[in-house]
């Protein structure tokens, strides 16, 4: 039974810009779904849509469905959507920057059980061993890859049962990239939470994920299992850089459009 | 390609409290060439930047740019002298559009006054619309025409990227500083943005000091490198070299995970 | 015929302290005179108008009521009345300043269609001093006049330094930041200087302060005496500590007066009242009934000059009134060309736990200085300012 | 010597005074991110509740406990039925809800229980403690009390999990839904908090000066001493309060008889200008962090 | 539809630059003007004098003030302190012999360098920290003005204007004062939009966004703020000075007291932040709802349709404009501009339903 379900969801922004159109997604128990578009094509918007983050950019679900477990969520706000166990990572970081990392935690924990806490609060620095290291200083100077280590952890602490990660390795060094998505894979693979993950580094991301969908333009344009787009040729082109290694000097000029025969 | 050296620094040193995010750092650019700053996350490479724009002034060490000394101006003398800068998070004015945004990238060439505003003779109006001239040159170079009337806050990220880009191209630097350019694009963008690079740097003879974490795209677009680690130089010099270095590799490569 | 006056007042900002009760009894008193059958015939409406103190809606409170018919206005707002002074007097329109406004305007010749109607600020200093003076002597005695900081604070200064030095007593000034709700510092200085009498000056929720402050700094409530502004609220105010406070009066208060008399059985009783009937009788509710008894009086005698009734008759009805005593609410008051404040007589009176009472005779205080003060007042305005 | 004393202990009291205003201010502004422009509005609605139970035959020790209690759900309320609305929108239109509160509840509350002051009589005693040649108005020393026991907890409960989570709340509305706690919630407690500081400042303001609009007036004595002690800082209102309060009367005191007029707003608003060109977060307050 | 964007293309950086790009817009704003000119032909003198007029004025006033907290971002709430000093300087001036129109700039100039001090004494925060210093300027400046009789007009406060003229014309009937203020308020709102496409409008809202995004292409920020304060306050000085001639015509303290200054602010934010629509409409909204409200309200007490107590009628229009304010934000939080945008957008891409689909 699949976790999440989006069925042709429709967001207009400020009551006159339409944003995404129909956008019908699914993600299942325990499965590591991703979410893969240029620059504005509307993944954040999705993201947002099922944590219910619309509300404060004046953007709002038009039409369409979206269920996570066997209710529908629609009406529920966000803080309701967390204790449901759905949780979002948002783009760029975002933690609280006057609180030190820990209070980061302390803040996200819901629950009541001080053990149950210490336990997650563990957990998550077991995962991230460097944000014990700053642990006193201001969350607001950590270096970005703490920042994103932070957020994620801070995610965690509200014990989800579904992680949507908005871009985890923008502006992160190669080596935090590799670290982050280890620890997403260790983190799906260990607990069974299911994951959302929104990325631009698509060649990383579809060596995870078991699906993925693309979107352009406020629509879903193709979806299907992880090998099967990897070996798409207009995947390759815009999302891989063809083969490995594009040679960027010489890339061209004016390229062919883009036709997704989805 | 190589000329003399465009910007010097000289054993910088900045400490942010108890911290040391810069360690004695030195580092020459010189005409024309592209120079890559690499570097785990919180190495200090923003912090060398923002030393070199005026921000965060070095407490000890020497900034020279043309064998002008440069530590202790102000950021906007620095940006009068011909160094123009992207932000890593994006730092455009959201309440203009893309044009005005652009527009205010020729500020140094243009002496607003109040004045002239109220009364706003043709002599000014011819001159905006001069200025506005080079801003749609540039529009062109980077292709932004489309989003030319748009608001800047609702444009997309990798956009705004561009518009930021086109802000700094404007001010016509001898040195472009770029921090991460490039963050958070796909490949498509990736391949755009490297190519209004090359351009501009075609078009207008630049040199450019770039941050940038994609290792394909540094080792592709500049002639040296020099990567820092907590604060201090680990390695310098022509970018498959200095990258394949182990201890850059070890810092912040890391060893591929699958070697397919 | 309809008479209408324009009771422009402010309700809701820095006059709340006295303007319901005194808006209420200016209406109650209307309604009286209407029910027993208007002046000849005439009934006198009340158009009510809130204008928060700000000049700005005073003067088109006023425009508008002027267009609505209304001859004579009542703003009791220093601001607002400043406002519209020269406007009103051009119309030719009555604006009565009981109680507030400029002192000068008692001048008839400057200010012909200003009424002051009632003693001024100037007048009841020297009213009070006068009381004083009666109670055990001025001579080598010291005054403190704490006061807030204001231009209406500092009105009774040149009042005090002539009679210093006519009577022999010192006085010193203590100003308070307005609005007043914390004067500690001024009355740590007043213990200091040991003063014989204290003089307060100061409206709304600072003079309840002051009486409390005085009275913890060791100032005996009998020590006391208090501007027109202090009255029954101010008293539950501060509690029974305030027995044998003195203040200066214009009014009688309480209830036992004709007119009030009347207005309780054909107004309130009939339940016409437009307010708390707790308030009837209270000092600034007299004080209201009195400036409608005065007008209506003066409108009385204006009609005498033919219908209908302009701010020119009205005038004239004004000056005609001599030796009118509400019933003996007021003391008697004459207007004449030169003097619109009739006379300036006003006495003392004294918190007794319960109401006022009063303590000397209505007098009018060293009448030739007042006037001396006014007319150099008027005068400067009539220069320019 | 004993008059300087005498200003300078009257001062720190009336400092405290201003405190318990400042206080609310402070609570909202820590765990909202909002300047709360109302909080003058709040003192004086609560002044006005304490009255109203008070007339109810009420002893103080049930009518204020019970004021508090309406303060607090009253400030459930507003941020029910406006705050709500208001998550996530710029600061500056929070700040404006707050001042059209502000004016609504200025019309309101006198506007229904009547705009003449009103007694409210907590039965302290006059007769003022001296010791020596100093007075001290019992008052204020109650209100200075009640100020510190009322940062005192404060400061105990920004260190528990629920202070914690309003302190996220003021960083960044948007992320602290993300994680899943409820702004809305959180911004109800912290003007119910701010509410029932309130109570305790109305209550000790109007028995001194009676209950009407003005004790709203009072909002500007204590944003000088949120500015001086730092706007998110609990003990930066006791410092601050002090501060402003021994010199604001301290100077006027020695100053006000050569000058003819009383200095102490002069010297309050030189205090907020000097503080905000040598510190401009005041004396505690955070720094913004601003990563270039 | 007659109101449509579509076919209006530019085909030069100049038109496109043009104020009213929309031939609609241009003929909305020349009848408007006409209307304006010719208003004391068709408007009662009691409309004129107590609507009209101070409406022109309180938006040349939110104009001034909107250039410095819409556009460049600065919060100002001593703002009616500014304008005193505009309304007390031309007084004296005039009064010492200094001709009318010379004394205006002069009061302008006067307010503008006191005004900047404050600024500048303020210019390194932000937000609340300036909305406090500002507020400070604005007790300082009253206790000044209370203070020192000199200033104020003696004892009683008051200070009436001489009688002047403007370019020999007296500036005593109520429709030459009434050209005179809007003459000045159009003055304003032409500065205004040359300034909002001009490089020190854009200047200034570099500054609001992002001070070190600005600085980073030259922007002095300290010189920037500087001159925005100095301007604004130039503004509001010479608005001062119209206010006292043109409207009061006897200066008091309490017509520049600190309600005046938040009067301003709620203007410029009811209207919405640095726009110029929304500075006519905010003061408008903000000066003539409550005397429209107690006007309203009186009447309907009149005709005895409202059975409450004189102190509860009293006070409804303030709960009334209070409960407004609270409203608009609610619904229209970026003012009344944004909801005059919305209209005029409505009619721009119908009978579409949205910009982009
Ligand atoms: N608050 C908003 N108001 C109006 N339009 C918006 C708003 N937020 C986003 N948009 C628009 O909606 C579209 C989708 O935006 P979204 O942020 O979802 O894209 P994205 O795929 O996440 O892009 P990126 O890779 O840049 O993060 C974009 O065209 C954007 O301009
Ligand atoms: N304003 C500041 N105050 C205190 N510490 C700071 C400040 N700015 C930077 N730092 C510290 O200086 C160090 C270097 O930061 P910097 O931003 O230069 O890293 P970076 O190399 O640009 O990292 P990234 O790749 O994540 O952008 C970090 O430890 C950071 O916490
Ligand atoms: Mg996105
Ligand atoms: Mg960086």
């Amino acid at each position: 039974m699949p976790a999440l379900v989006l069925e042709n969801v429709e967001v207009i922004y400020d009551k006159v810009f339409l944003a995404i159109k129909g956008v019908s997604l699914e993600v299942g128990e325990g499965e590591m779904v991703a979410l893969l578009g240029s620059n504005g094509a509307g993944k954040s918007t999705t993201l947002k849509s099922i944590s219910g983050l619309l509300g404060p950019e004046r953007g709002l679900v038009t039409r369409g469905e979206i269920r996570f477990g066997d209710r529908s969520i629609l009406n529920l706000g966000a803080p309701e959507r967390v204790a449901g166990g759905l949780v979002h990572v948002l783009e760029g970081r975002r933690i609280f920057g006057h609180l030190t990392p820990d209070e980061n935690l302390v803040a996200a924990y819901r629950g009541r059980s001080i053990a149950r806490f210490n336990q997650l609060r563990e957990q998550v620095y077991a995962y991230f061993p460097r944000l014990k290291e700053r642990i006193k200083s201001k969350a607001g100077y950590l270096s970005g890859g703490e920042q994103q280590m932070l957020a994620i952890g801070r995610a965690l602490m509200t014990e989800p049962r579904l992680i949507m990660l908005d871009e985890p390795s923008l502006g992160l060094s190669p080596l935090l990239v590799q670290e982050i998505f280890g620890i997403i894979g260790t983190i799906n693979a260990e607990q069974g939470m299911s994951v959302l993950l929104v990325e631009q580094n698509a060649a990383a991301t579809l060596d995870i994920v078991s699906r993925a969908y693309l979107i352009e333009q406020g629509q879903v344009v193709m979806s299907g299992a992880a090998e099967v787009l990897k070996s798409n040729p207009d995947v390759q082109d815009f999302y891989l850089g063809g083969a490995e290694h594009t040679d960027y000097r010489n890339v061209k000029h004016y390229r062919r459009r883009k036709r997704w025969l989805a | 390609m190589t000329g003399d050296n465009v910007l010097v620094c000289d054993n910088i040193v900045r400490r942010f409290g108890g911290v040391v995010a810069l360690k004695n750092v030195s580092v020459a650019v010189r005409q024309g060439e592209i120079f890559g700053l690499v570097g785990p996350n919180g190495s200090g490479k923003t912090t060398l930047v923002n030393a070199i724009t005026g921000f965060y002034p070095p407490q000890d060490g020497t900034i020279t740019l043309d064998g002008q000394k440069i530590n202790g101006l102000k950021p906007f003398r620095i940006a009068s002298m011909g160094v123009a800068r992207t932000f890593q998070n994006v730092a455009l004015f959201h309440g203009m559009s893309v044009l005005d945004n652009i527009l205010m990238g020729r500020h140094i060439f243009m002496k607003p006054n109040p004045l002239a505003s109220f009364l706003y003779p043709w002599w000014a109006q011819k001159e905006e619309i001069a200025h506005r001239r080079h801003v749609e040159e540039v529009i062109d170079l980077l292709q932004l025409a489309p989003a030319r009337d748009e608001h800047v806050d609702v444009i997309p990220l990798g956009l705004q990227k561009r518009v930021e880009l086109a802000r700094a191209l404007c001010a016509e630097p001898k040195l472009l500083v770029l921090d991460e350019p490039m963050a958070g694009m796909n490949q498509e963008e990736k391949e755009y943005m490297v190519r209004f690079i090359l351009d501009a740097q075609d078009a207008l003879g630049l040199t450019v000091l770039i941050i940038e974490h994609h290792m394909d795209v540094v080792t592709a677009l500049c002639d040296r490198v020099l990567v820092l680690n907590n604060g201090q130089e680990i390695a310098q010099g022509p970018a498959r070299e200095a990258i394949a270095d182990p201890r850059v590799v070890e810092a912040y490569i890391g060893k591929p995970r699958n070697a397919a | 015929e309809d008479i209408k006056f324009g009771l422009l007042q402010d309700f809701t900002a820095v006059y709340t302290f006295v303007t319901g009760q005194y808006n209420q009894g200016q209406q109650d008193y209307l309604a009286l005179l209407n029910a027993e059958g208007g002046i000849d015939g005439n009934t006198v409406t009340a158009i009510v108008r809130d204008t928060g103190n700000q000049p700005q809606r005073g003067i088109e409170a006023y425009n508008r009521a002027k267009e609505e018919g209304a001859i004579l206005f009542d703003f009791l707002s220093t601001p607002v009345s400043a406002a519209v002074l020269d406007q009103i007097q051009a119309d030719k329109n009555i604006l009565i300043t009981p109680a507030h406004g400029r002192g000068d305007a008692s001048d008839g010749t400057v200010f012909p269609y200003v009424f002051p109607m009632m003693p001024t600020y100037w007048a009841q200093a020297a009213t009070l001093i006068d009381h004083m003076k009666s109670t055990d002597g001025l001579d080598g005695k010291k005054i403190a006049f704490v006061h807030i900081d204001s231009p209406f604070g500092r009105e009774p200064l040149p009042i005090l330094e002539a009679l210093a030095a006519e009577e022999g007593f010192e006085y010193q000034a203590f100003p308070y930041a307005s609005p007043g709700n914390e004067q500690s510092a001024a009355w740590s200085e007043v213990r200091r200087y040991r003063p014989d009498y204290v003089m307060i000056w100061g409206a709304g929720g600072g003079q309840a302060v002051s009486v409390r402050t005085a009275i913890q700094n060791g100032v005996r409530p009998e020590q006391i005496h208090s501007v027109i502004w202090l009255a029954e609220t101010d008293a539950a105010n501060v509690g029974p500590a305030m027995k044998g406070v003195k203040r200066f009066e214009a009014t009688a208060s309480g209830t036992e007066h004709p007119i009030l008399q009347r207005i309780q059985q054909q107004v309130i009783d009939a339940g016409k009242g437009s307010g708390d009937q707790a308030n009837v009788g209270n000092s600034y509710y007299n004080l209201g009934v009195a400036t409608m008894a005065i007008a209506a009086e003066a409108a009385r005698l204006g009609l005498e000059g033919g219908q209908p009734l302009t701010g020119e008759t009205l005038k004239a009805g004004f000056e005609k009134i001599a030796g009118y005593d509400a019933e003996g609410l007021l003391p008697a008051v004459t207007y004449t060309a030169e003097d619109h404040q009739g006379g300036g007589a006003g006495r003392v009176s004294e918190w007794d736990g319960e109401k006022w009472v009063p303590v000397s005779d209505w007098t009018v205080a060293y009448p030739d200085l007042i006037r001396r003060v006014i007319e150099e007042s008027a005068t400067k305005y009539k220069e320019g300012n | 010597m004993a008059y300087f004393l005498e200003l300078l202990i009257s001062g720190a009291l009336t400092g405290l005074m201003y405190s318990l205003v400042a206080l609310g201010f402070v609570l909202i502004y820590k765990s909202a991110g909002v300047p709360n422009l109302a909080q003058g509005a709040l003192v004086m609605t609560a002044g006005y509740s304490v009255w109203m139970v008070m007339a109810w035959g009420l002893p103080v020790w049930i009518a204020i406990p019970l004021a508090a209690a309406i303060m607090f759900g009253f400030g459930l309320i507003v941020e029910r039925l406006l705050l709500r609305r208001m998550v996530g929108q710029p600061v500056i239109m929070v700040v404006m809800l707050t001042l059209g509160l502000e004016i609504l509840l200025r019309g309101l509350v006198p506007g229904i229980l009547g705009s003449t002051p009103k007694p409210i009589d907590l039965g302290i005693d006059f007769a003022p403690i001296i010791i020596g040649d100093v007075f001290i108005n019992r008052t204020s020393l109650y209100g200075g009390i009640a100020a510190l026991a009322l940062v005192g907890a404060s400061l105990l409960f920004f260190r528990t999990r629920l202070g914690t989570k309003l302190r996220a709340v003021s960083d960044d509305h948007v992320s602290s839904w993300a994680v899943g706690i409820s702004v809305e919630r959180a911004i109800g407690i912290s003007w119910g908090l701010a509410g029932i500081a309130a109570v305790v400042a109305g209550a000790l303001w109007g028995s001194s000066q009676g209950v009407d609009w003005t004790l709203s007036m009072l909002l500007f004595p204590a944003v000088a001493v949120v500015i001086l002690g730092g706007v998110d800082s609990i003990p930066g209102v006791v410092v601050g309060g002090i501060l402003v309060g021994v010199l604001g009367t301290v100077i006027p005191g020695y100053l006000d008889s050569f000058v003819g007029g009383s200095t102490r707003d002069v010297v309050t608003s030189l205090i907020i200008l000097l503080t905000i060109m040598v510190r401009p977060f005041g004396i505690f307050g955070r720094e913004d962090i601003e990563r270039i | 539809m007659f109101y449509r964007l579509s076919g209006t293309y530019h085909t030069s950086y100049a038109a496109d630059r043009k104020l009213w790009k929309i031939p609609a817009d241009r003929w909305m704003v020349i009848l408007l003007l006409i209307l304006a000119v010719l208003a004391p032909l068709y408007v009662s003198p009691l409309y004129l004098g107590s609507y009209v007029l101070p409406w022109v004025i309180w938006s040349a006033a939110a104009l001034s003030l909107t250039l410095l907290m819409g556009l460049a971002g600065q919060l100002h709430f001593g703002f009616a302190a500014v304008m005193a000093i505009g309304a007390y300087a031309s007084i004296h001036l005039v009064r010492f012999g200094v001709p009318f129109e010379l004394a205006l700039l002069l009061s302008g100039l006067i307010a503008a360098a006191i005004g900047t001090v404050f600024g500048g004494a303020a210019l390194r925060v932000k937000g609340l920290y300036l909305v406090m210093a500002t507020l400070a300027m604005q007790y300082l400046v009253d206790w000044v003005v209370v203070n020192v009789p000199a200033i104020s007009g003696g004892a009683h406060a008051t200070l009436r204007t001489p009688e002047v003229s403007f370019l020999f014309v007296p500036v005593e009937s109520l429709a030459a004062r009434y050209w005179l203020a809007l003459g000045w308020a159009v003055v304003l709102t032409v500065f205004f939009m040359n300034v909002k496409r001009t490089s020190f409008g854009r200047a200034l809202v570099a500054i609001r966004d992002k001070d070190f995004a600005a600085a980073v292409i030259g922007v002095d920020p300290f010189r920037t703020k500087l001159m925005a304060f100095a301007t604004s306050s130039f503004m509001g000085g010479v608005t001062g000075a119209i206010l006292a001639y043109c409207f009061y015509r006897a200066v008091t303290p309490e017509q520049f007291g600190f309600n005046v200054s938040i009067q301003l602010v709620a203007m410029v934010l009811v209207g919405g932040l640095g726009s110029v629509i929304g500075s006519w409409l905010g003061a408008g909204f903000v000066l003539l709802m409550p005397i429209f409200l107690t006007n309203v309200v009186s009447g309907l007490a009149a005709g005895g349709w409202v059975p409450v107590s004189q102190n509860f009628l009293s006070h409804l229009p303030l709960m009334i404009y209070g409960a407004m304010i609270i409203g608009f934000l609610l619904l229209e939080p970026l003012g009344l501009a944004k909801i005059y945008d919305n209209i005029r957008k409505y009619f721009l891409v119908w009978p579409f339903r949205h910009a982009r689909s």
